[in-house]
C-alpha cells in the first residue's frame, strides 16, 4: 500500500481512487473480452439447435453481433456508465432488475457472514493470542487450520443434514427468499448459508488476528507499557489491539473478495438467489449481458472493498494518517 | 542442518503430506480394478471386496480413490509450481527493472486480484472447455498476483541489501546479480509460499470440481469423484467423503509443513 | 556503600526456556541516589539483568532463581497486582530503542496521562506531567502533547520515555542503553538531563551501556558484565585510574578499557583476542578464560567467586591483575605529504527534491588515513558513496590521480572500479548469506582479473590471511561467522580487488569495542602497507585513535578539516567545538 | 419438442441420473406401485392452499412468453398460464382441450378446429377464432424467432381461415397434407388474446400469473373461470427455481416445496425411506440414444453401425445410467404410437458378433470420440466401458449445453441424444425425416423419404401403419440412432399433495388443475 505522501491526505485519496478506477476499467475490458471469447454462437445457445436460420439471424442482429468489437465494447461501457446494463438474452428482462434483488441478497449474506466471522475471529484470535502457546491456543489454532482445509460444499452439506433435514431439522434447507422482501426480514433463510461462509472464512481471519495480536503483545511498546506498571488489561485493549487490528483490516478485505466469489458454492448448495449463482447460470446460458454485469459488479466490489480497507488502515495508523513529519 | 525432526509441526505436516502422496503415487499399483471398470451396483454400499462401496456408475470407489490421487496431486502441484515459477520470474524482473514496468506489473496484479478465484475459473473454463492443462493454467493464474507481489517485495528487500549494492559496484553482469546474488535469497520464503499455494490450489480444485469445472471424466481424479458423486452424498457418502478427506488432508499436510518450515527457517535466520 | 542499600540483587538467574542460562547468578547492590553503570558487550546479559530488576523476562526466557529487593520490597515474589504498582512506581524503566518503545498509535499526551492514571492517583496530574516533561527538556504545551511518536525526533522520543519513567518519582530508574541510537551531541544533552533528574528527584539509576565512555561521564560506580556474570564492580575513580594502582583488576575490564578509544588521548585501541561466547555456547569455568592471557587450568574448570579488591571494589577472577595498567602505545602519527589521490570539487547530491550535499570539496591524499566525521544526517555516508561511485543525482567534479572520474561506477573503467573499494557499515547485510566466504572472495577476483580457479583460490586465501582470518573460514557462510569475522571478510573482499583507496563507511559502528579495536588495528596495518583510507565515523574517539586527517561534516557541508590533533585539540568551527565538547564532556564531567 | 427440450427435460429430470442399486428387473406395474404407496388413494380433492413445485432449470432464468419457452422451467410455467387447443392425455396422445372438435380432411391438407363455447381468458375476454389465428400466426412469425416454429414449417400462415367466431381452418404450404398437426401444435400452441403482451402474459391456463422473478420463482393464483369445471383446486401455485438437485431434494424433505418434477433417478433411494415424500414413477417413451454421424467415418460403414448397436449392453445401461428406472429399447422411437411395429425383434447384446463385424469392416482397435451433453455423460461412460470389451476405445468428451447445441452440433461424430415422447411422425420431423431440423445422424435414405412423404399425408392409422412399419425396418437396419432405453419420469411428491397420478408422460406434476393441497399441510 502506498503511503499518503507529504502532498496531503486529499491528494492521496484522489490518487488511490483514480488507481481503483483504472483497475475497475481494466476489469471491464477483461470481462468484455472474456464474454466475446466464449465459444459457440450466443444466438444459437439461446434459441437451441432446432432454431431456423432466419430466427438465428434475427437474434444475431438484435444482439448486435454484426458490429465491430470495439464499437460493442464502447456501447456497453457507455451503457454501464449511464446505469444501463442491457437486457438479459435469456429472460429478456432488464439486467439491472434481474440482478438488483440478487445484489441485495448477496450483500446481505456477505454482511451477515462477514460480521459474524470478523466478530468470531476477533474473539477467538484474541483469546488464542492471550493464551499463546497454551492448550487453548493450540486447540483453537489447530481447529482453525483443519477447518480451513475442509471444502465449502462439504460444510454446506453437513450443515443441511445436521440442521435442516435429518438430525435436528430447525432451519430451511434451501434459501427460498421471498423476492419482494428485504433479506434481513427473512433471516432464517440466511442462517445456514451464512454459517457455511463463517466456517469457511473465520479460520483464516482468526489466524491473522492471532498472529498480529501476538506480535503487538510481544512488541517493545507493549513490554515497555508493562514495565511502566500499566495493567495487562489496558496493555491488551489500548496498546496491543489497536495496532494488532490493522493487519486484520487488510485480511478482512481479502476475505471479502473471496466471499464475493466464493459464495458461489454456497449459493448453489443452498439455492440462495445471489450474484454468484446468477453469474454461474449466466455463463452456462451464455447470457452475455448478465455475465458482464455480474462479473463487473463482483470485480468492482472487490476493488471498492480494497480501497475502503486501505482507507481504514490509514485512519487507524497515525503514521499514515498524519503523513511524515 | 537437520530441520526436519526438530519441529513437531513440521513433522506432523510432513507425515500427512507423505501419507497422501504415497496413496497417490503407489495407489495405482494397489488398485484392484481399472478406473472405468463398472463392477458393482450404482451407489452400491460397501461390500466385501469393495470396502468403500461403488460410485454413481458402479465403479469401485477404492480403486478410483487409489487411481485418482496421482492426477489431483499432480494437478495441484503443477498449478502451484507454475504459479511459483511464473510469479517469481515476473515479480523479480519487475522489481529489478523498476519504474514503469514495475508499476505496470503491480497494476496488472491488482486487476487480476479483483477477480475472485472462482469467477476467473468460471470464465476461463467456459471459454476454453474442461481439460487438465486448463485447470492447471487457471489455478496458476489465480495464484499468480499474490506470488508476483511477494516475489517483487522480496526482491526489492534483497536489492536493498548491501551485498547487492556491492555486486553492482564491482560491475558484475546483471544476470549474475539476479541469479547468483538475489535469487538464492528469495527462494526460501518463496518455497514457504509454495506450501500455502498448494493448499489454496487443492481447495480451489475441490471447489471447481463441485461446480463441475474440474477435470473431465472418465479419468480417475479425486476432484472429479467429488463432482460425480456429490448428488449421492447422502446415499453413498464414501464416494465423496474419502476423496474430499484426502484432498483436505493433503492441503492440511502441505500447509502445516510449509508453515512449520517457514517458522523454522525464520528461527534459524534469527539465530544467526 | 551504605548498610541499607536501595537495591540488592542476589544470585539472580535467568534461563532460556530451551535450557541455557543468560544470567548465571548475578549479585549487585545500589545505594539510594547512586548511579551505577552496567557495562558489557553484546550477549553479556546486561539487558536481561535490566528487565529482571523489574521482575520481567522476555518471552522465551524466565527468572529461575535469586532475589531482587528494592527498598524492602522483594520484587520477584510479588503477585501480579503488586508487581504492577512496583513497576513504574517504585522502579522506572527506559527502554533502548525509543522508536519502538512508544506506542505508535497513541498520542504523547495519552501515554503520559496513562502513566499518571496508573501511578499518580489523586495528585495534581497536569502539573506533574508538565514538570516531568520540562525536566526532561521537552515542551509541555498542548500541541506537543497531541503529537504522535513518529512526529518527534529520536532525541525527543527518548526524552519522552525518560519523562514517563521519572513521572511517578520512582526510587530507582533502569535505563537500558537509552542513548545508543542518538548522536553525540544529543546524547550528551540527554545524559545531562538524566543526571539532573536523578539528582533532583533523589532517584538511583542503573544505566546499561556497551560504551565505557558514556558510563564514565555519568556513573558513580561501574559494574562490568561478561557472559551472564558481573565480573567486576568498582567505583568509577578506581576503575579508570591509570595512574594510581590498582585500577581495574579483571583482565576483561582491562581489555575493555584498552580497546575503547578516547577522544582525549591519542592511542591505538588494543583488541581483546577472540570474541564473546554466545548464550548457548558459554564455556565452563571462567567464561573469559579462552580469551584471557592469564588463564590457567583452574580458570577453565572453576567459576571464580567474588573477591574484595578495594573499598567498594569487587572482582570475580582467580588471578586478578594487580600491576599498573600499561598505557596504550601512542599511535604512529604521520604527516601526510602525498599528492591528493581522490578529489571532490563542489559536489552536490540530492534525493528527489531534497539536497543533502552542498558543494562539498574534499582531498584525499595518497597514503592518508582520513576520517570523515559527522552526526547522522550530516551527509558523510552520502559523500562516501558518491566517491565510491554509487551514482545518483550528483553534480560537481571528481578526479582520481589527476584524471576526471565518472560519478557513476558503471561509467568508470574497470581499472578504476577496482582501485576504489567501498566497505559497508553493516557486516550482517554486506555479505550474501547464501554464499560461502570462498565464493564471496573468488567472484570479484574472477570478475576483475579473469584468473583461473586455482589462482583465484590462492588469492582468496591470501586475502583471508591479510585480514587475520583462518583459512578454514573459506568454506563457511556469513551466518556461521561472528560480526567481527564478517567485517573482516568484507574488508578481504575489498582487498582482493587490490585497491588503492579503501572507503570504510562506519564499518565498526555495529561491532563491540573489543572487536572494533581489532578492525581498527587491521586498517592501520593495511594503511601502513600503502593503502589510502577514507574512514567515515561518528565517533571522535576512533578519529583520534587512528586518523591522520579529519574532515568534519555538518548538514551537508564540510565545516572544518585538517590534521586530526589540530582539529580535535583546537577546533575552529563552532560545530566542531560542540562536537568535541560533547565527546569530552561525556568523559570528563565527573573529574 | 426437440433434442434441446429433451436435454432440458433431463436437466429437470435425468441430468443427475446416476446409478442407484441394481434393483433387479421387476415387472413394470409392480415397480410402479412399489415406489409410490401413498399417492394413489388420495381421497376427495379440496380447494385452497398453495402448491409449491421446485424445478431445476439448468442455468436458465426462463421467460413467460407463450410461444418461446426455451427451458423446462418456462414450459412448466406455460402449463400453468396457458391452455392449448389440445392437450396430452395420460397415454401421450392428443385429446381436445380448448378445442371441442378437430377434423382433418381425407389427405390432411386442411384441419378444421372448433372452440368450446364460453371460453374466457384470465382478463375476462372471450376466446374467439381471431385469438386462435393470432396465436398460430404469432408462433410461426419469423419476427418472433421462436425455435418451435420449425416444426410447423409447412403451416401456411397466410391461409388460416376464420370460418365463424369459434371455428378456424388451417391450410398447409403447397397444398400438402400434414398429419401430425395437433402433435406439433399442442406443445407450444398456447392460445393467447390478440392483444397479447409477453410482459404481462394473459392466457387461459388454470393459474394466473401474480409475480415472476426470473431464475428465482414465480407465483400464480387460481383462474376461477378455467374451462374445466371445478378446477383448479389450490388457491396459489408457486414454481421455484433451483440450481442444484441436492438442494431441491433437501428442500422437499424439509417441507419447503411439495412437488419436485423429474428428479434424478439416483435420488429415489434417498427418498424411499422418507415418510414425508413419495416418488411417483411414470413409464414414458422418452428415449435415450447414442447418435452416430453417418456422414463421417467410421459410421459410413453399415457394419460398424450394426456392431455399435450389438455391443451396447442396454440392460446394463438402464441399470446404471437410469438407476434401473427405465426399459430397454430397440433402436426405434415412439412405441406408444399406434403405428409402431412391434414385430421387429429386439436387437441382442452380442459382443462377439460386434467384434466380427468390426473386423470385417477393417475397424479393429477403433477409436471414437463420444461427445456428451449435460446429463448424457453417465450413459456415455457406461457405454465407453462396454465398448472396451469389444476392443473399441471410446473417449468421452463432456461439453456444456451451450457448446453441445452450438454451431458444431451437427458435426459430432458420435454424441448422446434422446427425445421426449412424441408421435412417430413428429419425432421423425425432428430427427431423420428429409426435412428434419436437427438431423444429427445425417441419415438420408431415398425409400425412407418416399415413405415419409406418403405417411405424413395419410390420416388413416391402419394405412399409415404399413408405411411406418417399412420406415422402421429401414431405421432399424441402417439408421444412425442407437436407442438403448426409455427412462421413467420420476416425480417426488410430498404426502400433503393430492392428485399426482402415474401416467405415461412426464406431466404428472404439471397438470396443475388436478393437483390439490391436503388439509394437514
Amino acid at each position: 500500500m502506498s503511503r499518503p505522501a507529504t502532498g496531503g491526505r486529499g491528494r492521496w485519496l484522489l490518487r488511490r481512487v483514480a488507481y481503483g478506477a483504472t483497475a475497475v476499467w481494466a476489469t471491464s475490458v477483461v470481462v468484455f473480452a472474456a464474454t466475446q471469447a466464449l465459444p459457440s454462437d450466443p444466438a444459437m445457445a439461446i434459441l437451441g439447435g432446432d432454431a431456423t436460420p432466419e430466427s438465428l439471424a434475427r437474434l444475431r442482429l438484435d444482439l448486435g453481433l454484426d458490429r465491430p468489437l470495439w464499437q460493442r465494447y464502447l456501447d456497453w461501457l457507455g451503457g454501464v456508465l449511464t446505469g444501463d446494463l442491457g437486457r438479459s438474452l435469456d429472460s429478456g428482462t432488464d439486467v439491472a432488475t434481474l440482478l438488483g434483488g440478487r445484489i441485495a441478497n448477496s450483500l446481505a449474506l456477505l454482511l451477515l457472514a462477514l460480521s459474524v466471522a470478523v466478530a468470531l475471529a476477533l474473539a477467538l484470535g484474541l483469546f488464542a493470542a492471550l493464551r499463546r502457546g497454551g492448550l487453548a491456543d493450540r486447540v483453537v489454532t489447530s481447529t482453525a487450520v483443519s477447518l480451513q482445509a475442509v471444502p465449502g460444499f462439504v460444510v454446506a452439506v453437513a450443515l443441511i443434514v445436521l440442521l435442516a433435514t435429518t438430525v435436528w431439522p430447525v432451519l430451511p434447507a434451501a434459501s427460498l427468499l421471498e423476492p419482494g422482501l428485504s433479506p434481513f426480514a427473512q433471516l432464517h433463510y440466511l442462517v445456514l448459508p451464512a454459517l457455511t461462509l463463517v466456517v469457511a472464512e473465520t479460520p483464516y481471519l482468526l489466524r491473522q488476528v492471532r498472529s498480529s495480536v501476538v506480535e503487538a503483545l510481544e512488541s517493545d511498546y507493549a513490554t515497555a507499557a508493562r514495565l511502566r506498571g500499566v495493567p495487562e488489561r489496558r496493555v491488551i485493549w489500548r496498546h496491543a489491539l489497536p495496532n494488532g487490528l490493522v493487519p486484520a483490516v487488510q485480511a478482512t478485505a481479502l476475505t471479502t473478495g473471496v466471499l464475493l466469489g466464493g459464495s458461489l458454492v454456497v449459493e448453489v448448495a443452498f439455492s440462495y438467489p445471489g450474484l454468484g449463482g446468477a453469474l454461474n447460470a449466466a455463463v452456462g446460458a451464455r447470457d452475455i449481458p448478465v455475465i458482464q454485469a455480474a462479473a463487473l459488479l463482483i470485480a468492482g466490489g472487490v476493488v471498492v472493498v480494497n480501497l475502503l480497507a486501505d482507507l481504514v488502515t490509514v485512519l487507524l495508523t497515525p503514521r499514515l494518517r498524519t503523513g511524515e513529519s | 542442518m537437520t530441520l526436519l525432526p526438530r519441529d513437531r509441526q513440521v513433522r506432523a505436516g510432513a507425515l500427512l503430506t507423505v501419507l497422501v502422496v504415497l496413496v497417490a503415487v503407489l495407489g495405482p499399483v494397489a488398485a484392484p480394478y481399472a478406473a472405468d471398470e463398472l463392477v458393482g451396483p450404482a451407489y452400491g454400499a460397501p461390500a466385501p471386496g469393495a470396502p468403500l462401496g461403488y460410485d454413481y456408475l458402479g465403479a469401485d470407489v477404492l480403486s478410483r480413490v487409489l487411481l485418482g490421487g496421482r492426477s489431483l496431486v499432480l494437478t495441484t502441484v503443477c498449478a502451484a509450481v507454475l504459479a511459483l515459477l511464473a510469479g517469481a520470474t515476473i515479480g523479480m524482473l519487475a522489481a529489478w527493472t523498476g519504474r514503469l514496468a514495475d508499476r505496470a506489473v503491480l497494476w496488472c496484479a491488482d486487476v487480476l486480484l479483483a477477480f475472485p478465484h472462482l469467477v476467473l475459473v468460471l470464465l476461463a473454463v467456459s471459454m476454453l472447455g474442461r481439460s487438465r492443462p486448463l485447470v492447471v493454467a487457471t489455478v496458476a493464474v489465480t495464484l499468480l498476483p499474490g506470488t508476483v507481489r511477494l516475489a517483487r517485495s522480496l526482491t526489492l528487500g534483497v536489492m536493498r541489501q548491501e551485498y547487492v549494492e556491492a555486486a553492482r559496484l564491482l560491475g558484475y553482469p546483471r544476470r549474475r546479480i539476479l541469479f547468483r546474488e538475489i535469487l538464492p535469497n528469495v527462494t526460501t520464503p518463496l518455497l514457504v509460499h509454495l506450501g500455502a499455494m498448494l493448499t489454496w490450489s487443492a481447495g480451489l480444485i475441490a471447489a471447481m470440481s463441485f461446480l463441475g469445472y474440474g477435470v473431465a471424466a472418465p479419468a480417475a481424479d479425486w476432484g472429479l469423484m467429488v463432482n460425480e458423486n456429490h448428488g449421492g452424498l447422502r446415499i453413498q457418502p464414501w464416494a465423496v467423503l474419502v476423496p474430499v478427506a484426502l484432498i483436505a488432508l493433503f492441503a492440511l499436510g502441505v500447509n502445516t509443513l510449509a508453515e512449520g518450515l517457514g517458522r523454522t527457517v525464520a528461527r534459524v535466520e534469527e539465530e544467526r | 556503600m551504605s548498610a541499607h542499600p536501595l537495591l540488592r540483587v542476589e544470585g539472580l538467574r535467568v534461563a532460556l526456556d530451551i535450557g541455557p542460562e543468560v544470567l548465571s547468578g548475578v549479585d549487585l547492590t545500589l545505594d539510594p541516589g547512586e548511579i551505577v553503570g552496567l557495562v558489557g558487550e553484546s550477549g553479556s546479559g546486561k539487558t536481561t539483568l535490566a528487565t529482571a530488576l523489574l521482575g520481567h523476562a522476555r518471552p522465551g526466557a524466565r527468572i529461575t532463581g535469586g532475589t531482587v529487593t528494592v527498598g524492602d520490597v522483594e520484587i520477584l515474589g510479588l503477585r501480579p497486582r503488586e508487581l504492577r504498582r512496583v513497576r513504574g512506581g517504585l522502579v522506572g524503566y527506559v527502554a533502548q530503542d525509543p522508536a519502538t518503545a512508544l506506542n505508535p498509535a497513541l498520542r504523547i499526551g495519552t501515554q503520559l496521562a496513562e502513566m499518571a492514571a496508573v501511578h499518580l492517583r489523586g495528585r495534581e496530574v497536569t502539573a506533574e506531567v508538565g514538570a516531568a516533561l520540562e525536566a526532561a527538556g521537552l515542551p509541555s504545551d498542548r500541541a506537543f502533547l497531541r503529537r504522535y511518536p513518529h512526529q518527534l525526533s529520536g532525541g525527543q522520543q527518548q526524552r519522552v520515555l525518560i519523562a514517563l519513567a521519572f513521572l511517578p518519582n520512582p526510587r530507582l530508574v533502569v535505563l537500558d542503553e537509552p542513548t545508543t541510537a542518538l548522536d553525540v551531541t544529543t546524547q550528551a544533552r540527554v545524559l545531562a538531563s538524566v543526571r539532573e533528574m536523578c539528582r533532583d528527584r533523589g532517584a538511583a539509576a542503573v544505566y546499561v551501556s556497551h560504551d565505557l565512555g558514556v558510563v564514565r561521564g555519568l556513573a558513580d560506580r561501574v559494574a562490568v558484565m561478561y557472559a551472564g556474570r558481573v565480573v567486576e564492580t568498582a567505583p568509577l575513580g578506581a576503575l579508570f585510574s591509570s595512574v594510581s594502582p590498582p585500577g581495574a583488576r579483571h583482565p576483561y575490564t582491562r581489555g575493555l578499557l584498552a580497546a575503547s578509544p578516547d577522544v582525549a588521548v591519542r592511542g591505538a585501541p588494543r583488541p581483546i583476542p577472540g570474541h564473546a561466547p554466545s548464550v548457548t555456547a558459554r564455556p565452563p569455568g571462567c567464561a573469559f578464560a579462552p580469551r584471557c592471557v592469564a588463564a590457567d587450568a583452574l580458570c577453565r574448570t572453576e567459576t571464580p567467586g567474588q573477591v574484595e579488591a578495594g573499598p567498594g571494589h569487587v572482582v570475580a577472577c582467580h588471578h586478578p591483575l594487580s600491576g599498573a595498567v600499561v598505557p596504550s602505545e601512542a599511535a604512529v602519527v604521520q604527516d601526510v605529504v602525498g599528492e591528493p589521490l581522490l578529489r571532490a570539487r563542489d559536489v552536490s547530491f540530492s534525493y528527489g527534491s531534497q539536497r543533502v550535499l552542498h558543494e562539498v570539496s574534499l582531498d584525499l591524499r595518497e597514503g592518508a588515513f582520513h576520517a570523515l566525521v559527522g552526526e547522522s544526517g550530516s551527509g558523510k555516508t552520502t559523500l562516501a558513496r558518491v566517491l565510491s561511485g554509487f551514482g545518483g543525482n550528483v553534480t560537481g567534479d571528481l578526479s582520481y590521480a589527476g584524471e576526471p572520474l565518472a560519478v557513476s561506477g558503471a561509467d568508470r573503467p574497470a581499472e578504476l572500479r577496482r582501485r576504489i573499494q567501498y566497505v559497508f557499515q553493516n557486516p550482517y547485510r554486506a555479505l550474501n548469506p547464501r554464499h560461502t566466504v570462498a565464493e564471496i572472495l573468488r567472484t570479484p577476483i574472477r570478475h576483475l582479473f579473469g584468473v583461473p580457479g586455482d589462482e583465484a583460490r590462492r588469492r582468496a586465501l591470501d586475502a583471508l590471511g591479510r585480514v587475520a582470518l583462518r583459512p578454514e573460514i573459506a568454506g563457511r557462510r556469513p551466518g556461521e561467522l561472528s560480526g567481527g569475522e564478517r567485517q573482516r571478510v568484507a574488508v578481504a573482499r575489498a582487498l582482493v580487488c587490490e585497491p588503492s583507496v579503501l572507503i570504510c563507511d562506519e564499518i565498526t559502528s555495529a561491532l563491540d569495542v573489543s572487536v572494533q579495536a581489532a578492525i581498527l588495528e587491521l586498517l592501520t596495518t593495511l594503511r601502513r602497507d600503502g593503502l589510502t583510507v577514507l574512514f567515515v565515523t561518528h565517533d571522535l574517539g576512533v578519529v583520534r585513535a587512528v586518523a591522520d586527517e579529519v574532515s568534519v561534516m555538518h548538514r551537508g557541508r564540510i565545516v572544518e578539516h585538517g590534521r586530526t590533533d589540530d582539529v580535535l585539540d583546537d577546533p575552529e568551527a563552532p560545530y566542531t567545538r560542540s562536537l568535541v565538547t560533547a565527546a569530552r564532556g561525556a568523559v570528563r564531567q565527573t573529574w | 419438442m426437440n433434442s434441446q427440450i429433451t436435454r432440458r427435460g433431463f436437466l429437470g429430470g435425468a441430468v443427475l441420473l446416476g446409478g442407484a442399486a441394481l434393483v433387479g428387473c421387476a415387472p413394470d406395474a409392480q415397480r410402479q406401485q412399489a415406489a409410490s404407496p401413498g399417492t394413489l388413494q388420495d381421497g376427495t380433492p379440496r380447494r385452497g392452499g398453495r402448491l409449491r413445485l421446485g424445478v431445476v432449470d439448468g442455468d436458465r432464468a426462463g421467460t413467460l412468453d407463450a410461444h418461446k419457452p426455451l427451458t423446462i422451467g418456462s414450459i412448466i410455467r406455460g402449463f400453468a398460464v396457458y391452455s392449448k387447443l389440445w392437450e396430452w392425455n395420460a397415454e401421450m396422445n392428443w385429446s381436445p382441450a380448448l378445442a371441442e372438435e378437430t377434423e382433418a380432411n381425407a389427405d390432411a391438407t386442411t384441419w378444421t378446429v372448433r372452440l368450446r363455447q364460453g371460453l374466457e381468458f384470465h382478463n375476462g375476454k372471450t376466446i374467439t377464432a381471431d385469438d386462435v389465428i393470432f396465436s398460430a400466426r404469432r408462433l410461426t412469425d419469423p419476427a418472433l424467432g421462436s425455435p418451435w416454429a420449425a416444426l410447423l414449417f409447412t403451416l401456411d400462415r397466410e391461409r388460416i381461415d376464420k370460418v365463424d367466431e369459434r371455428t378456424v381452418r388451417f391450410h398447409f404450404k403447397d397444398g400438402k397434407g400434414f398429419v401430425p398437426f395437433p402433435d406439433t401444435f399442442t406443445n407450444f400452441g398456447a392460445i393467447v388474446p390478440v392483444d397479447y403482451d409477453p410482459a404481462k402474459p394473459v392466457g387461459a391456463g388454470p393459474y394466473k400469473l401474480k409475480e415472476f422473478t426470473p431464475g428465482q420463482r414465480s407465483l400464480f393464483t387460481r383462474f376461477e373461470n378455467y374451462f374445466k369445471d371445478g378446477q383448479p383446486y389450490a388457491d396459489e401455485l408457486e414454481i421455484i427455481d433451483f440450481q442444484d438437485e441436492a438442494s431441491r431434494i433437501a428442500a422437499l424433505q424439509a417441507g419447503q416445496i411439495s412437488l419436485a418434477n423429474g428428479i434424478g433417478a439416483d435420488q429415489v433411494r434417498l427418498l424411499q425411506g422418507d415418510p414425508r415424500v413419495s416418488v411417483v414413477v411414470s413409464q414414458t417413451s422418452n428415449w435415450q440414444s447414442f447418435d452416430l454421424n453417418l456422414s463421417k467415418e467410421p459410421f459410413r460403414d453399415e457394419r460398424v453401425r450394426e456392431a455399435f448397436r450389438l455391443l451396447t449392453d442396454r440392460k446394463e445401461l438402464v441399470e446404471r445410467a437410469l438407476s434401473g428406472h427405465g426399459r430397454v429399447a430397440n433402436d426405434l422411437y415412439s412405441p406408444q404410437d399406434p403405428t409402431f411395429d412391434r414385430s421387429i425383434a429386439q436387437r441382442p447384446y452380442d459382443v462377439e458378433r460386434a467384434k466380427a463385424l468390426l473386423k470385417a469392416a477393417g475397424q479393429e482397435n477403433l477409436q471414437v470420440e463420444l461427445v456428451s451433453g449435460e446429463g448424457g455423460d453417465a450413459a456415455a461412460l457406461v457405454f465407453a466401458a462396454q465398448a472396451k470389451k469389444a476392443g473399441v476405445t471410446v473417449t468421452v468428451k463432456k461439453v456444456d449445453a451451450a457448446t453441445f447445441n452450438g454451431p458444431r452440433r451437427l458435426d459430432w461424430t458420435m454424441s448422446t441424444g434422446g427425445l421426449l415422447t412424441e408421435s412417430f411422425l413428429s419425432s421423425a420431423l425432428h430427427l431423420d425425416a428429409p426435412v428434419s431440423a436437427a438431423n444429427k445422424t445425417h441419415f438420408s435414405d431415398p425409400r425412407f423419404t418416399e415413405l415419409f412423404e406418403q405417411a405424413i399425408t395419410q390420416p388413416d392409422v391402419a394405412r399409415r401403419a404399413e408405411l411406418v412399419h417399412e420406415m422402421q425396418r429401414i431405421q432399424h437396419a441402417k439408421g444412425g440412432l442407437v436407442i438403448w432405453g426409455f427412462n421413467d419420469a420420476l416425480d417426488a411428491v410430498s404426502t400433503g399433495v393430492g392428485g399426482v397420478v402415474p401416467e405415461h408422460t412426464q406431466f404428472a406434476t404439471w397438470r396443475f388443475e388436478k393437483l390439490w393441497v391436503k388439509e394437514t399441510t
